[in-house]
């Protein structure tokens, strides 16, 4: 499947991008994190919930093909 | 997708207070209402370690954002006797002693927008995917934390 | 009599939201600002017996009022960590739709602000002798209870 | 003594004036009351508190010869 990736505030800054696509055949977000992991080692160490079609996710949840947002500590206000 | 029906919370920059007195007036022709209360977050020019804060940049997941204020806005409703609500988010930057933040909720009684007041800024804060640049005067800057 | 230090919290007549505005404004060059609540407090067209309310005509001990509002004032600053606190109240008629009470606080910080608000509003309910007369379209009247 | 005496309100419309002076030679707030709901029969009717010299007091407080206000129920805001 596709995978859009979008990344905010500091992970952007950490990825250095705000948004890519992946073409990606495993199943959930823990599966999907380990590869981001892999390929950005400093995610790891970053605070960060996921959010799948503009819903916070559990990291067991099935990847279905939509949106996937990473996303920092809320901040606003 | 689930359909849209949320509106654009977002404004670019500072938020005026021209804006804020001309909202205020618009609700002079609803008489139903007794009681308005409005919250105001401003920019604070905090000095951290030896700097101070200059202003805040504001990005946000604008679409899953406006998801969240108009499910926000909608519990608001459930849970108090409210006449009528406006929320306004700036984005980009806004000046340290510029507003970022306009919460404006009316009610014919006064316990009602207490209430609903704090329920809806403490939901926006916890629940809404903004994200707050504090820039220093050196043009360094770090990410903000809310408390 | 005791030294006065209070001063004078009453305007003629109905609060403008321009002059809201301005308030609001004038707050943007104080910098440890991180958060504003306002409460306003409108007439209400009230329907009564068929009747509607066209205006609150306010009359209040003036000299007690203002000592009240002074003694809230400083209880608040006490009690609460505020940056600085605005009490107005309108005298004489003010007609539906229009505000007759505009209290705004400030703070470093939003939790001080809510709480410190509704103190102020509950306080300047219980404590401050102003008498709303309310007028109606017969050019009867009532006087107003506080809920 | 001389008292001065204020009313508000309701109370103005009872009495049909806003403030009068009184001679008065007897002692408590009390006493000054019964002398007013004489002279006002429908003040008593009438639900107010008293304050002297813009406290409120209790109706066994000793006058002063300072101002006297009878406030009816608070309704600000």
């Amino acid at each position: 499947m596709n995978l859009t990736i979008k990344y905010f505030g500091l992970l952007a800054e950490v990825t250095q991008r705000s948004e890519e696509t992946l073409v990606f055949t495993k199943s959930t977000v823990q599966h999907l994190l380990e590869d981001l992991y892999s390929k950005y080692p400093k995610l790891k160490e970053k605070d960060f919930q996921v959010a799948q079609n503009l819903e916070i996710v559990a990291k067991d949840t099935i990847l279905t093909d939509e949106e996937i947002a990473l996303l920092p500590p809320f901040s606003g206000g | 997708m689930k359909e849209k029906k949320a509106k654009n919370v977002f404004v670019e920059g500072a938020i005026s207070a021209e804006f804020i007195g001309n909202s205020i007036a618009k609700h002079q022709s609803k008489t139903t209402i007794g009681a308005h209360n409005i919250f105001l977050g401003q920019v604070r020019a905090d000095q951290i370690d030896g700097k101070a804060i200059t202003a805040i940049e504001y990005t946000a997941h604008q679409d899953m954002a406006n998801e969240k204020f108009f499910e926000i806005r909608e519990a608001t409703f459930v849970k108090f006797n409210l006449t009528c609500m406006h929320i306004y988010h700036s984005l980009g930057a806004v000046n340290a002693g510029e507003i970022c933040l306009f919460v404006f909720v009316s009610s014919p009684r006064r316990k009602e927008v207490f209430k609903a007041l704090e329920f809806v800024v403490e939901e926006i804060k916890a629940k809404v995917p903004v994200f707050g640049k504090e820039l220093f005067e050196d043009e360094s800057h770090q990410w903000k934390v809310n408390s």
